[in-house]
């Protein structure tokens, strides 16, 4: 892919795509990967004001002095401005002072019910994946999360096999009847394009399509019959000073590499 | 002001002394309590070593670790939030058991298995959350019930109390009586600690009460709570130690190879973990250049703070 | 590494300012949350000279702080562990009060009060407890009920989560942001800070956030959740201040008698609190024999900690 | 009072009779006042390796290198074996890991109820006391407590007006049946003696008389039939060595003066 003056890859288009998800001033949960470069991002371009949280303990509201792999790298804890306890974090998460989190995902269904557990059966599985560590409780405390994932066909499926970290469960009113005090997904980053939910039956649509990418292409990768918005849009491709500031954040393209 | 040194007998004692007498097979261990950071890597490695059967462990993240100890035969069962490699993804030997079904596993978020340890810290039998209401953490993890809050009456995930038998605590300095200095990110370390019956710290570096009394409130759980203390330099890599050592990625991301097969693995514990009896050992595997790379090359001091009268 | 200064506002501003502007009648304020130091007396001396009403105070113990503020008719309602006089006994503006019934009363234990604010902390509704089951602090606190453990069957004590509207903290030293360092005992001001809905620093330095960020986890709360820091040098006396002064016991003895009686307060009221508007007329007061006699004589400096890579 | 050698206050004797509850290698819940002499007695006697836990947030393993007049003075903090949250010593004591505390009262009854709160009625009450602060945690929750106060019979009454601080409620029982998961008083050390609790009963028995002190005199200054155990012993006075140390922490006699 290429814009104007420079190449990008599909990591950058999706890195830029979720630093546009934050708002200035925000507070953000980062994770790792990806959200940890779009969040860096964010904070060096519209965001200046926002404040990472990370679960292993730390608060910062500067970008790490040198490019990290991982946000216990030793940069990521130099003059931060809180060392602090997991639980403490996740108190600011529970109380609803968390604007918004990133989480990865192997499988997502229609709305948007993440699992990151096992695929097939639970008692006789196909394949066991790492599990939750904090995307359980970042999809049930903050004020909503934005998914990033690969589209694929076998990914994208009506039911997921097991819910790691809840959605909108079966559809409006689920998380308020389970007891989930707010939130849920605002918005999948995947390899194709963004897809948003219908704020009344919270299913997910299909909102805006990466460049190149057809409609077509996208339902053929989409285990149900998924809904296209009425306005359907293109993801803007990064701009030059953001790719610069990509390659400065991930110099060797461990994350962002093609 | 510190104890005369004949008034208290010092726990320092060797890693395999440590592990032989606070690790027997079956305990429930809690290890990678800062969840990226400090991870007692020479301890598990020393678990391998001495053959231990059927351990639990428990742990937020272990990053490899776990995946080791799982490779190593070592586990029975594992109650922990993610199990993994933290930068490529699968832990392989964890990915092979569970498929297998060789060992047990209870799903915890990172928050649940906080609140756990905490009940347990705390002496009460469960702690409230408003986290997992809706998962499937509930169909694979028993620690967990919904409850209804007895003011609000809305519903809560109670989380049963999980006491470890032994915390592992992988430290910067420790004096010999396991009074310990810790910096950093702390992750659940504070409540893994006080929820033990027993703490094995392996330190960077043993120094005198002096030094860890000129700063009591960095100490990270009282010394008379702890069982051994254990000289053990480098005893987290390849997890980074703030103050001493950076993470060294190359060793996670060979060891995504490394870990791919039964055989790889064993080839690589063979290497890595058997043929390794101390620090030194380990040392002289790393090699000096590698050792020289991850050393900290931005020094930033922590302002003084005076503890006087 | 720090924010340029563009980016972020100042939060500094004068003692009366943060009173006036978070400290509305009416209001419900956690003070004294490390016990029996750093309380911040000049806080509260403000909020007695600016005629606070109806104020809710929420703490462990507090020293005679909140008798003062009771007696300053700043009171409506108290949630505490105790209240009076550590080293005398009763506080006598209290006593008068509850006996006559112009406060309202919650009676907690230090435990209750601690987990009241660590569910606030948490975001949770509650927290258990075993303390308190058979007392009479049932009888006039309504945020305790039992209940039963969802996993064991035992009876517990359920505290309801308390919320203030403002912790009050005091400290040793803060950037303008609201990032501070606090050492010595923390009581219960981590949860406190977690638990409030603003928070109010006073230090007794302001410094640079360079100085903050050389040790982060000497922070006691993340700036970002900080409305106001106050510069306020000896803004905790008479209680102690680690690494700054020493506590000022003749004070407390002198204060048992200045609030024996209604008439007493309020001639203390007037000389000590009404007739000084700064801390320069406060350290005036206190004058320079008895401000060298509380300085710290022997010193205990911190080991050093590099927090580089 | 006066030793072969010395006089003594009755506070002195106190003190002393307090550090003699206290055993090597014991975790103490040190209280304000009187107990804390007696555990820096004990410390500096037959208890060197006794670990003082103060719920302020201190843990410490070593007297404190200079008088004191309360537990929150800085020569308590120097040096201090860890210095940390309340509720993480709280947690300590909930654990059972807290042998023993001393506690001052206002009231008590026969049952070993102390009260610290209410004197009279508590929607009318004569006299407002400052309330629990952590008496009651420690009386519900340590392996043991020990109470420390003035024997008149005004405060040794049948039944204490409020319950600040849980003894052993009406008798055998009562604790388990509440819900509380161990200890009670062991000991009642007055201005006129020592006090006891029957095993069976859970009844308050005379069980010492300080120096100089009649039975008639302990009975005359208790509000219900006092019963007195079969083997009376004598409260020793303090030795020349226990005053001398006594004089060291106290030395312009705040706590142990006449």
């Amino acid at each position: 892919m290429a814009t104007e003056n420079s190449e990008y890859t599909l990591p950058h288009l999706m890195v830029t795509a979720a630093a546009r998800e934050i708002a200035d001033g925000e507070v953000i949960f980062v994770g790792m990967r990806l959200p940890m470069l779009g969040f860096f991002l964010a904070k060096s371009t519209h965001a200046p004001n926002a404040v990472g949280v990370y679960e292993l303990g730390i608060v910062r509201d500067t970008v790490a002095p040198e490019p990290i792999l991982t946000m216990g790298d030793l940069p990521n804890l130099c003059r931060a401005q809180w060392l602090a306890d997991t639980a403490d974090l996740m108190g600011l998460l529970q109380q609803g002072l968390v604007d918004a989190s990133f989480i990865g995902g192997a499988q997502v269904d229609r709305f948007g019910n993440l699992n990151t557990t096992y695929i097939g059966d639970i008692e006789n599985p196909g394949t066991r994946l790492p599990g939750s560590g904090g995307a359980c409780d970042l999809a049930s405390l903050g004020k909503r999360h934005i998914i990033i994932m690969a589209h694929e066909r076998h990914r994208f499926v009506p039911r997921v096999d097991y819910i790691t970290s809840p959605g909108y469960g079966d559809g409006a009113g689920w998380r308020r009847q389970v007891g989930l005090p707010r939130g849920g997904p605002s918005a999948v980053i995947t390899t194709r394009g963004i897809l948003r939910f219908d704020p009344d039956t919270c299913e997910m649509m299909l909102a805006s399509l990466h460049p190149g990418v057809t409609v077509d292409e996208v339902l053929a990768n989409t285990g149900w019959p998924l809904r296209v918005a009425g306005e359907l849009s293109r993801t803007p491709a990064p701009e030059e000073a953001e790719l610069a500031m990509l390659r400065r954040f991930d110099p060797k393209g461990y994350w962002t590499g093609a | 002001m510190t104890k005369a040194p004949e008034e208290t007998q010092t726990k320092k004692i060797s890693l395999s002394q440590a592990i032989a007498r606070f690790v027997p097979d079956d305990s429930a261990v809690v290890m990678g309590t800062a969840q990226e950071t400090l991870i007692p890597f020479a301890a598990g490695h020393e678990m391998i070593r001495q053959r231990k059967r059927d351990l639990t462990l428990i742990g937020p993240i272990s990053d490899i670790l776990f995946d080791q100890l799982v490779g190593g035969r070592c586990v029975r069962k594992i109650r922990a939030g993610w199990v993994g490699n933290v930068i490529t993804g699968s832990g392989y030997n964890f990915r092979r058991a569970a498929e297998n079904r060789t060992i047990e596993i209870e799903d915890h978020s990172n928050l649940t298995l906080s609140m756990g340890l905490r009940a347990a810290a705390m002496g009460v039998s469960f702690m409230p959350t408003r986290t997992a209401l809706g998962s499937d953490l509930y169909k694979t993890n028993s620690s967990l019930k919904t409850m209804t809050c007895p003011f609000t009456g809305n519903t809560l995930t109670a989380v049963a109390a999980i006491r470890p038998d032994v915390a592992i605590i992988h430290v910067q300095r420790s004096d010999e009586y396991g009074n310990a200095h810790v910096w950093g990110n702390l992750g659940i370390t504070r409540e893994a600690c006080l929820a033990s019956q027993s703490i094995i710290i392996t330190a960077e570096e043993i120094v005198s009460s002096d030094v860890i009394t000129s700063d009591p409130n960095r100490v990270i759980t009282p010394g008379f709570r702890v069982s051994a203390v254990v000289h053990a330099p480098w005893g987290a890599h390849p997890s980074p130690v703030p103050g001493c050592y950076n993470r060294d990625h190359e060793a996670f991301i060979a060891y995504r190879t490394a870990s791919k097969t039964p055989e790889a693995f064993a080839d690589w514990q063979a290497r890595q973990v058997d043929a390794v009896h101390n620090s030194d050992d380990y040392l002289a595997l790393l090699g000096k250049e590698r050792t020289h790379g991850l050393a900290l090359k931005h020094h930033v001091i922590s302002e003084e703070t005076d503890y006087g009268y």
